[in-house]
């Protein structure tokens, strides 16, 4: 930022995943129109996926995945250690994601219906957050990759960031769509941060609520307003645990 | 001379998908152990799926990758929509057909440039590239953009599709943005050439063990959703008869199932569906296979890296066609409105990395209460590890230095584009 | 094929006469200019506390300049390229035209930013913006300048303006306080102001340290201190609302009216200009009819405080 | 302004020809809702058959072409140690065919808010100027109620207006460019019966509301009722999710960012529509929002709607098109809202007699 009279310095990251599908880290690769720009950003030491050299001397470290096992646990405090910053990303690392949905069965019935008898180790899904000190989330499943440069360009020229607080109705509307409510769906976009552009609704199915609850939601009058709809609790239920996102909300009322 | 000692081990195997250990051990000339060992964390797909709504399945299960999702999404989509009694109407039918094209163009030229390419210019990654090969790096830039233009106008972004829905597809593409995407496919075709001119001057090493090819067939077109399951060892049978066609075991050292058919180990992929498929082929990507000597049945696995750029140019005029065809089709019909309904059957679907199986059941209330899943990568761990054992023996044969033979052994394994936390799934 | 008979032809804003015009904000601005400010070079950075710092801005054009003047109480909007455009009171005197003075507190994004740029950066400004002081109507009066922390910033301009026309004011009291004796700014000017513009000041901290010798208390308790002429007093309060409240009762309590108590309140802003309707209180624009109010207008306003 | 008639069938004609010389936008059918009714929006629009004249309301208002939810306000391209500004007010021209008297009241109401104060904004003066309107008026749904609030007829900010007087539209022409297009096609000047028949058609549309919204005196209504245990009950429903700002006609608070270019070499500052209904409107640096409950929240908006602003005359800015109350999934609608305060209100107070009723 010369016109201010300091530099940039490239970021020292590590990218790192535990328990996810890597989804989040593949959308790095991804707008391969400012690829090359993004990369010149950046001092990658440490991105298995992508590059075969790996060092420890990172300062930023990009943590995808959710926890389930206990060599992550190990691997993600030593990774804790050496980051300056730790950035949670994907829904999986936010929230626990998808693979949370393994917690409401008992452990030894998912590994017998996969494993057989086979001894596999496995434990409830936990998100980074209650393993380490997690410094800034980006949520999404997988994240928007747009947001994850404008962050990153952010970090690399020292302003602060921050995410939507309000939900995702307001970009969705933003692109004409016909409300999903009208079409006689549950979509959970009024108690959802917003950050994505709406690209569920925009594609015409619900938002099952990737990137977490925006900030001081309704939550009350969002259930009035399924039922007022004449929808089913059932469904909204569904989508609500779909992420785990939506956790602290979920017996609000029975 | 012959090598008499050698001890290779490669912890969490870089440039490949997922997390996957490489060990070799040759004493006194005798190859000892040569494993190939995934330690990717289970997430139980299988058992997340049980009572779940059918509608919400394919959005679940897209998340078991993160390259291959709309696979995955297709899987689960045709296993529940045969399942129950569900036809989509055609035009969905194509527009599946396309965004299939579209993530196996991106995967491939993520593969093939990204992962792939370092190994044989002997760079970390391919980041140094940028600077040595920018105009290659640019093409294969292009070529994935391509390939995530066609999956973000078909089913809404590219990784994890919004409009891929039980009973056809959510939203029609915008017909000025569809004819943007022929545009970007026709600029790209010049990118192949490009690619394929400098694949020609790559050094793919000559190594053949003989093995089992499968991969769907339809007999009418390349192989993408459905079918029925072939190998060049002669098998043919239905879809619903998955389970015949892979035989599951689980070895000890592995967090991940091995698979097998007429032989010990198979083969599923690029390679296999060329091996299988060939006549089906544009006579654009024919050429091209036979510009680098690519005949089926091909047994050298470093081969699949051709194989996929042949792949990706037959994508490319396909997807052309397709597009065409769309643009003439009204569009207003896109998705059969259903009601959940007992039943159970298979799904196949060529994901970019081989034939992908989802089998569903639906009990009467409804909900799904059984799942399957059974990934490419699965299938090909059994072949990957009989293939290291060998290339092993070979290259220590040949005298090769333990540097030489890691690399050869990643090379290989990088080859078969494993996904590995797809196959833990 | 239809006919270009069709063809609704394109109206060029860009062409139109105002294009060539120097934004004056104070009067009307030009159209064309309201995305556009002053660019100014930061030519002095002074550390004031660990949060706060003064920063001196130039014009770099002389007729911008020139062009450039300004009102005790307005403020001005000071765009950081690349982060974003922010409201800051101007904070020097009205009769500075060589530079001007802003002081900051780090906030955000944009402080921030401008807490790491060094001398000679380059930034721009747009404004002046928004309601000011009444000096004139002050003149032959008492005036009582209350400030709370940051609030002292604003109330510089204010104070300049008395110093430099010192005769036309009667006594003149400074109430100040701070949370911690740390965070008081512009500690290096109190000895000229007392003893040079003989302002009558009196400062106060919430939490004394060890070195503190001054008194420790709430605001309001200088307001004992001195002699208020209820008749012929004004007061100008700045600082965080919670202390408008308690202030400007004690005031009223003593006998000044209303109208002749002033604050200056603070809102988020994106644009200065009275468009993006960030800055309401109650149903006026703290931009545009603001940020100068006195106390009666402020009690009409709902939610102002 | 001059009248003239044109046969429906010349009319489409005449619309067909401008739709395809230029960018044109239209009501569009997009969906159709669970209940089997069509879905409309403002959409672009390549020939006259593509265009719903039948419409009933689109879901968003046309405001999107004026005031873009996302527009880029300047380029910063930055130096050695300096930087420069692009500012571009190019807007390509445009045609906005089909427009309700309620839309266009909204954009005059624009006019004034953007145009006329201190501080004119070009970028929506180039958007305004670059495009051509032809309006339309249509008989009112159950639950318009731009007649309360006397906008169901528009004399201003259109090139064209047409009445529909059976088998013909009345044309009322306001631009000389919309005169001149006409000129290639077969119009008359209106004759007496025509004349009649758009009194009547007025006549009619002006008895077909069903829906009347009670605005004398809201104003002061509203600053007596400002800490109303009303704006509570409403804010206990309300989403804070924006929608009704976004599609309505007049709301036009916004927001403004600024990012930098991944290739740090340069940077944009952009703008957004934003609501006051969204939780950090009121927010500012360090955390403090002075509008923390959905209550205020929801209150500012009705405040500034039906109360009006200093900077646009304490004008009411609502045109009554009922977008809203339509789109809100939480229910909230103007009718009820304001109903409810007036109940309150006149429950409550005996010396102050309610407002004369409205003639
Ligand atoms: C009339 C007026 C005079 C002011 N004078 C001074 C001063 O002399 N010194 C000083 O340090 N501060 C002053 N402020 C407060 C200052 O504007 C905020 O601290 C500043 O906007 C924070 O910006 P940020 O980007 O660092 O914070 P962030 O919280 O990151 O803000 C991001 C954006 O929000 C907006 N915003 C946030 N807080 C405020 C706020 N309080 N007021 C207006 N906009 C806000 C801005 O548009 C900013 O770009 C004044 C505010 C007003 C309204
Ligand atoms: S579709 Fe969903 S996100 Fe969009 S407006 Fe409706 S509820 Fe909100
Ligand atoms: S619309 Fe909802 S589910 Fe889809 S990406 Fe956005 S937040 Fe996630
Ligand atoms: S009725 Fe609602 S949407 Fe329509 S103008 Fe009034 S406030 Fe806006």
């Amino acid at each position: 930022m010369q016109h201010l009279g300091f530099s940039t310095n490239k970021l020292k990251i590590g990218s790192f995943d535990f328990t996810c599908c890597e989804g989040c880290q593949l959308q790095l690769a991804n707008k391969e129109e400012t690829l090359p720009e993004f990369l010149d950003l950046l001092d990658i030491r440490n991105f298995r996926e992508i590059s075969s050299e790996r060092f420890d001397d990172y300062d930023i470290a990009l943590v995808e995945g959710s926890i389930s096992r206990s060599d992550e646990v190990e691997r993600l405090q030593a990774i804790r250690k050496q980051a300056k910053i730790l950035i949670a990303y994907g829904s999986c690392a936010c929230f626990g994601g998808v693979n949370s949905l393994k917690n409401h069965f008992p452990p030894d019935e998912c590994v017998h219906e996969v494993y057989g008898d086979s001894p596999v180790e496995t434990l409830p899904v936990r998100r980074i957050s209650d393993v380490v000190k997690v410094d800034f989330s980006i949520p999404g499943c997988p994240v928007s990759k747009d947001e994850v440069e404008r962050i990153v360009v952010s970090i690399a020229t020292g302003a602060m960031i921050s995410l939507p607080k309000y939900p995702v109705c307001v970009e969705c509307k933003q692109q004409l769509n016909t409300c999903l409510f009208d079409l006689g769906e549950v979509c959970l976009g009024p108690i959802t941060r917003a950050g994505c552009n709406a690209v569920c609704t925009t594609g015409k199915t619900a938002c099952l609520g990737c990137r977490g609850p925006a900030e001081d939601i309704n939550y009350r009058s969002f259930r009035e307003l399924v039922k007022e709809h004449g929808l089913s609790l059932d469904e909204m239920e569904e989508k609500l645990r779909f992420y785990n996102c939506f956790e602290e909300f979920r017996d609000d009322e029975s | 001379m012959t090598k008499v000692n050698c001890s290779i081990d490669v912890h969490h195997l870089t440039r490949v998908e997922g997390h996957g250990n490489i060990h070799i051990d040759i004493r006194n000339g005798e190859l000892v152990d040569a494993k190939w060992a995934v330690v990717e964390t289970p997430r139980f797909f299988e058992v997340m799926v049980k009572t779940m709504s059918p509608a919400r399945v394919p959005f679940l299960t897209s998340r078991i990758c993160g390259i291959c999702s709309i696979s995955h999404s297709l899987a689960s989509i045709r296993s529940l929509e045969r399942a129950m009694e569900i036809s989509p109407p055609p035009a969905a039918e194509k527009l599946r057909l396309l965004a299939m094209h579209g993530e196996t163009l991106q995967s491939h030229a993520l593969h093939i440039f990204f992962l792939a390419v370092p190994d044989f210019v002997d760079t970390p990654s391919v980041i140094p590239l940028v600077e040595s090969h920018p105009h290659i790096v640019q093409a294969g830039l292009r070529l994935k953009a391509a390939g995530n233009a066609i999956s973000e106008l078909v089913t809404g972004r590219c990784t994890h599709p919004v409009s891929l829905v039980l009973g056809g597809v959510s939203k029609a593409p915008d017909k000025e943005k569809l004819e943007a995407l022929r545009a970007q496919l026709d600029a790209v075709r010049a990118d192949l050439d490009t690619t394929a001119e400098f694949c020609s001057t790559l050094q793919i090493p000559s190594f053949v063990r003989e093995t089992e090819f499968v991969s769907l067939r339809n007999g009418n077109t390349y192989p993408a959703i459905g079918g029925d399951l072939v190998s060049t060892d002669g098998v043919r049978r239905d879809e619903n008869d998955y389970l015949a066609m892979t035989n599951e075991y689980k070895p000890e050292f592995t967090t991940t199932k091995f698979t097998r058919l007429s032989r010990g180990s198979f083969a599923a992929g690029a390679l296999a569906r060329f091996n299988n498929n060939v006549d089906l082929l544009r006579p654009e990507a024919v050429s091209v296979a036979r510009q680098f000597g690519l005949e089926p049945v091909n047994h050298n696995p470093f081969m699949n890296n051709i194989a996929q750029l042949v792949e990706c140019v037959h994508i490319v005029h396909d997807a052309i066609d397709l597009i065409d065809d769309l643009l003439d089709d009204p569009l207003n019909e896109l998705k059969t409105p259903w009601k959940p309904k007992e039943g159970a059957a298979t799904g196949a679907v060529e994901a970019p990395r081989g034939i992908l199986y989802h089998h569903m059941e639906v009990d009467r209330h409804g909900t799904v209460c059984r799942g399957d899943c059974i990934i490419p990568t699965t299938q090909n761990n059994a072949n990957i590890h009989h293939d290291l054992a060998a290339l092993a023996r070979q290259a220590a044969d040949e005298g090769k230095d333990d540097q030489e033979i890691r690399q050869l052994c990643e090379m290989l394994v990088r080859a078969y584009d494993p996904c590995i936390s797809c196959s833990v799934h | 094929m239809h006919d270009m008979r069709f063809t609704i032809p394109p109206q060029d804003i860009n062409k139109e006469h105002f294009a060539e015009e120097v934004a004056d904000f104070n009067r009307k601005s030009a159209l064309m200019q309201t995305d556009r400010g002053y660019k100014c070079r930061i030519t002095n950075i002074v550390d004031l506390t660990g949060q706060e710092k003064l920063f001196q801005l130039r014009i770099v054009n002389p007729e911008e300049r020139r062009l450039f003047t300004f009102l005790p109480g307005q403020f001005l909007m000071l765009e950081v390229p690349g982060y974003g455009q922010i409201p800051i009171s101007i904070s020097s005197s009205t009769n500075n035209q060589e530079f001007i003075e802003l002081c900051i507190r780090r906030a955000g994004r944009v402080t921030s930013a401008l807490f790491q740029a060094g001398e000679g950066a380059m930034v721009a400004i747009r404004g002046p913006f928004g309601s000011s002081f009444p000096m004139h109507e002050m003149s032959g009066s008492n005036v009582i300048l209350v400030a709370g922390g940051l609030g002292i910033a604003p109330l510089r301009a204010p104070l300049y303006w008395i110093n430099e026309h010192r005769d036309r004011y009667r006594n003149v009291h400074l109430l100040y306080g701070t949370k911690e004796p740390s965070q008081m700014l512009f500690t290096y000017q109190f000895e000229e102001w007392k003893k040079v513009n003989h302002i009558d000041l009196h400062t106060i901290v919430e939490e004394p340290g060890p070195q503190w010798e001054g008194r420790t208390g709430m605001i309001t308790e200088l307001l004992q201190d001195i002699d208020i002429d209820a008749d012929n007093t004004y007061a100008i309060v700045c600082g965080p609302p919670v202390m408008f409240k308690f202030v400007c009762n004690r005031l009223e309590r003593e006998g000044i009216p209303m109208n002749r108590m002033f604050v200056s309140l603070e809102r988020r802003m994106h644009c200065g200009m009275g468009k993006c309707c960030r800055c309401m209180v109650g149903t006026t624009f703290t931009c545009v009819d603001g940020p100068v109010f006195d106390y009666w207008s402020v009690m009409n306003l709902q939610e102002a405080i | 302004m001059i009248y003239k008639v044109i046969s429906k069938e010349e009319f489409s004609r005449f619309v067909d020809a401008l739709i395809r010389e230029n960018c044109s936008y239209g009501p569009r059918e997009v969906d159709t809702d669970r209940h089997g009714n069509p879905v409309y929006q403002f959409r672009r629009v390549h020939s006259a058959d593509e265009v719903a004249f039948d419409y009933t309301a689109t879901h968003s208002s046309a405001k999107h072409l004026m005031l873009p939810y996302r527009e880029e306000l300047s380029r910063f391209r930055f130096s050695e140690g300096d930087w420069e500004q692009d500012i571009e007010y190019r807007v390509k021209p445009r045609l906005l065919v089909g427009l309700r008297p309620c839309d266009i009241s909204a954009l005059n109401i624009l006019d004034d808010v953007l145009l006329n104060g201190k501080f004119p904004s070009p970028y929506y003066l180039a958007q305004r100027k670059n495009t051509f309107i032809i309006g339309m008026d249509h008989l009112p749904l159950p639950d318009c109620f731009c007649q309360s609030l006397n906008h169901h007829t528009v004399t201003k900010g259109f090139n064209l207006f047409c009445s529909d007087i059976g088998d013909s539209y009345y044309l009322s022409v306001n631009s000389s460019k919309a005169l001149t297009y006409l000129k290639n096609f077969a119009i008359g000047d209106p004759t007496h019966e025509d004349d009649c028949r758009l009194i009547e058609r007025r006549k009619l549309i002006k008895q077909s509301f069903q829906t009347e919204v009670e605005v004398t005196g809201l104003p002061s209504f509203l600053d007596i009722e400002f800490d109303s245990p009303i704006w509570q009950k409403w804010g206990d429903k309300c989403l804070n999710c924006g929608t009704c700002a976004m599609v309505c006609p007049t709301c036009y608070c916004y927001d403004t960012s600024e990012r930098i270019d991944t290739d740090l070499e340069g940077a944009s500052r952009q703008k957004q529509l934003y609501s006051c209904n969204l939780v950090d409107f009121a927010e500012v640096a360090g955390g403090h929002n002075f509008r923390p409950g959905n209550g205020d929240r929801l209150k500012y908006r009705y405040y500034h709607h039906y109360r009006g602003f200093a900077e646009n005359a304490n004008q009411q800015i609502c045109v009554g098109c009922n977008r809203c109350g339509r789109a809100c999934l939480a229910d909230i609608n103007p009718k009820d809202v304001i109903n409810d305060l007036r109940m309150e209100k006149e429950s409550c107070m005996i010396c102050v007699s309610p407002s004369p009723p409205r003639t």
